[in-house]
């Protein structure tokens, strides 16, 4: 049985569908946003993934996977702006400068992307497991794909997604030690970190949409 | 929410297109949400940058022209504007003499700006960067590299305006708006939350008889919240806040703003500044120069915030030299 | 009622306080309620009164300055200032020229300034008057003597004050208040209610959908109540109404002020301005210079007025005259 | 029988104890100035009232009727401003005016004054009966007060204050052609005017204080 590889046609179709989930969920994200931070950061990915949604719809037949992430990573940067611009524009353009030259993209691929990811998220963020940040939804996701290395693509997809969501979760526990809502110190505990749903928002669109392919 | 736009999306755009055909002589718009001086670049000059995200108007552009800024990257409503926005002024005020960056100490600021600084000493432009941390209430005094900036961009921006207007190099405007900076102390209050208007709502709720003290400018809650007060009790509690930090002694010389966030009427913008006069005069704190006014605003929000900006010679010079935007104009 | 006052009943006291505790330089308190010039009088200059009842600041007294206003009579919120308040300005601004009086058009304005006209005159200082009827909500064009005046005062001191700083004469400096009067039309539309201090109440309700389109900026209800339309529908009813009266027509050149009632933010006034420079643009009317900004509010009332003012020669030449005053400087 | 006369320290007594009712009655006045006007006539009879209060406490003992009324309208039409200042305050200072020398205050001066009061609101304000202003209170108890004629002091100021309540509530039938509210037309149908409640409550206070002394 030959293993079942997203393309980057595939790609752009998938991107392009969380793109729509975002703008669904966009009122949610700027709720929780408002009760500790600055409410608009429903706003701002909306913003972020109808322009990556602009520039992929705008790229050839022929496009490799890694620019498809480049291209995504670098019209969510240049639009959205704020915090998560930086933040998930570098998770995606790294994502695409690691994949350079590479033609398949499978269940190993999928683990090796979200290490990039976390990565680059660190990199530019700073952030620290426990800060109640985006990093509290990807990096549980990176572990749970890491230690379900060896099952299928969707599979690892799926448990990426629930890990992100529990750890969305689980930053209704923390203090807030990164970005505005560090200021409110303990006010922040009960409420969830809205950075951090939307990366398992994300997750949860992969999965399903691959899951669709 | 009752707003006068068109487009919960296109707001901030919309409101450049509205800004640039009010002020054709003076500004001129670069990219998509740039703003720069009509005659920037000036050859040789330093190129003063002071942006963030849109929502504070007359903050950033309203300060565009001699002796303030020369240009103004704008992000969306509350959001740092991207690097390519940034790149998109600094190319266009780049005047052969390096640029600095002046912006209010957030995490999505920093990194944007960052990144536009990073491209652009690539392209052979030298940036420098003051990020500003004058709220006193968003951490104590012993972390103050990591406090946030409020009213305080305004008398940074004027230090550094002024001293690249007398022909200031890159290191000496630094220097100018580092001392503002190191020199400045804010603290506010909220009386009501404000609306983003892509999400509609107000960001937080206030009780009908409470109010925010040392709430931040975007709408992010303060440091406690509490029962309505009068005028003078409330200026009360930000002024002894702002003394709190030893940096102002009997004798000393200030510049003091008092500043609006939005819905609150000049009038009770004066019954502060009276108080603020009197507890200062008590303190032996001699007011070089008052500001009062809507400097930087929180979209609608209601309440204000008190900044006092400790003067020596230097920072005296500066608050003192000529300005020339269309926000705010000072002959001599 | 939230605000930051101390006592109801002080409010305008305190505010004066405050006012001229932060432009000592610039203006000075005469009697109780009444703010002049720090120079005043100029010997040998008509001195400008301009005056109301408070609530619409930076108007009236922010104007006080040289190209602008000499004198401002204050009274308590939206209520006329007595004579007595008049005729403490009327003597401190008198330079042997004589003085003029401008002020919006409401019964009890006319009635006390009236009264002391009269006094003035028995003491031997010559008086005009100018009403400002700029507002075309308020009557129609028949009746032009009988609208109420909104953000109009603005251009009709700003006329009124070039000229008396070009030293022109008592006759002189009427004429050209009397001519920015006749080429200004103004209208405005409210987004919410505001609350006299001493009320604690909002004057009048609107639903979460209604907007108010012609009233007053005292919150006398407009001309109609209508649903809540896109910010270009809005500025077309108004621009529309206003280009109604056969003042304008292609080819004319005007001034236009965007001018916010309090709480709504610049963002926002900036896209109407988009709107109506597209709309004059269409009727090929010229925009000489424009302002966008707060200039005649309603305490913290959300809304906006439009006012074009046609130019001749003269007219653009009392526009482009420098002022420097606490709240608006112009250079050129 | 000695007819009952009004002295001059009876006058400060009354009008003292008319300031009172202004000032327990400001936020309903208040109300109706606000539906159809800018909701400030309490706040400015207040002010006018409190300033008139203060100006008679600092009256001799040996003051006459006069300048009682004399002092009172200037203080009223130096504090409040507004329509009413000039308004009110030439009603009492013409009847100041009107009475120099007088000793005596009967029956007969109360109809006399109440003359003097409408032609002096008249002169200031130029309105005409129907026009929704204070003179629709006024005019009707100036033509009570004068068929009453003959009748005791207390009596004919009963009358007058009753065809001043009557007057007032019939306000709510006008179309207001004078003042801020003019400019409504047909919206001010159905609300009273303020003013025209003013002048109510004054002629009633008169009547009632007078009554107790
Ligand atoms: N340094 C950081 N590292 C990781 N995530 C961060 C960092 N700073 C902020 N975030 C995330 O960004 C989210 C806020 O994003 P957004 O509202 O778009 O930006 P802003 O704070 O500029 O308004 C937070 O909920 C948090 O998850
Ligand atoms: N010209 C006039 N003649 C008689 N009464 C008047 C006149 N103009 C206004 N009024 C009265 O004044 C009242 C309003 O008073 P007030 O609210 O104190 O003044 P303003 O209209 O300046 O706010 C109205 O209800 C009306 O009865
Ligand atoms: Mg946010
Ligand atoms: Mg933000
Ligand atoms: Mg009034
Ligand atoms: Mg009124």
């Amino acid at each position: 049985m030959q293993e079942p590889t997203i393309s980057a046609q595939d790609w752009i179709r998938v991107l392009s569908r969380i793109a729509l989930r975002v703008e669904a969920e966009k009122d949610r994200l700027n709720e929780l946003d408002g009760v500790i931070g600055d409410g608009d950061h429903g706003v701002t990915m909306a913003i972020g993934f109808r322009a990556l949604d602009q520039a992929l719809m705008g790229l050839q037949e022929d496009v490799t996977i890694d620019r498809v992430f480049q291209t995504a990573g670098e019209a969510f940067l240049s639009a959205a702006g704020g915090a998560v611009g930086p933040l998930i524009g570098s998770m995606l353009a790294d994502t695409g400068e690691a994949f350079r030259g590479r033609v398949t993209f499978g269940a190993e691929e999928a683990v090796w992307m979200l290490e990039i990811m976390e990565q680059a998220l660190v990199r530019r963020g700073k952030a620290q497991p426990g800060d109640k940040t985006m990093l509290d939804a990807l990096h549980p996701a990176v572990i749970a794909a890491r230690a379900a290395e060896g099952e299928e693509l969707v599979e690892i997809l799926r448990k990426a997604a629930d890990a992100a969501s529990a750890g969305a979760r689980a930053t209704g526990g923390m203090i807030s030690r990164l970005g505005r809502s560090s200021r409110l110190g303990e006010r922040t505990l009960g409420h969830e970190d809205a950075g951090a749903n939307s990366i398992a928002l994300i997750l949860r669109g992969l999965e399903e949409e691959v899951a669709t392919l | 929410m009752k707003k006068l736009i068109n487009d919960t999306f296109q707001v901030t755009r919309e409101e450049l297109e509205g800004f640039v055909a009010a002020f054709p002589r003076a500004v001129r718009r670069v990219g998509i949400q740039a703003v720069v001086r009509q005659d920037a670049p000036v050859t040789g000059k330093v190129g003063v940058i002071l942006g963030g995200g849109s929502g504070h108007e007359p903050l950033f552009m309203g300060y565009l022209g001699r002796g303030l800024a020369d240009g103004c990257p704008v992000g969306n409503i509350f959001a740092s504007p991207s690097p390519s926005i940034v790149l998109d002024a600094t190319r266009a005020v780049s005047g052969g003499a390096g640029v600095l960056y002046i912006y209010g100490n957030y995490s999505g600021d920093c990194m944007n700006f960052d990144i536009a600084a990073e491209i652009a000493e690539k392209e052979g432009i030298h940036v420098e960067t003051i990020r500003v941390t004058d709220d006193v209430a968003s951490a104590p005094l012993e972390q103050k590299e990591s406090r946030r900036g409020i009213a305080g961009d305004f008398f940074v921006l004027k230090a550094a305006g002024a001293c690249a207007d007398d022909n200031g190099d890159l290191e000496h405007v630094r220097a100018a708006a580092c001392k503002a900076n190191d020199n400045c102390r804010s603290m506010g209050v909220a009386l009501s939350s404000c609306t983003i208007p892509a999400s509609g709502r107000p960001i937080f709720a206030l009780g009908a008889d409470e109010i925010e003290i040392g709430l931040g400018i975007h709408g992010e809650p303060g440091e406690s919240r509490q029962k309505l007060m009068t005028a003078d009790q409330i200026t009360d509690v930000l002024v002894s806040r702002i003394l709190e930090d030893p940096l102002f002694h009997a004798g000393d010389e200030v510049a003091v703003l008092v500043n609006g966030l939005g819905a609150t009427p000049l009038a009770e913008l004066f019954i502060v500044f009276r108080r603020v006069a009197r507890l200062l005069h008590d303190a032996r704190i001699h007011i070089h120069r008052s500001y009062v006014g809507e400097y930087s605003t929180s979209l609608e929000m209601a309440g204000c915030s008190v900044t006092l900006m400790r003067l020596d010679e230097e920072l005296r010079r500066w608050v003192d030299w000529p300005a020339n935007s269309p926000y705010f104009t000072q002959v001599n």
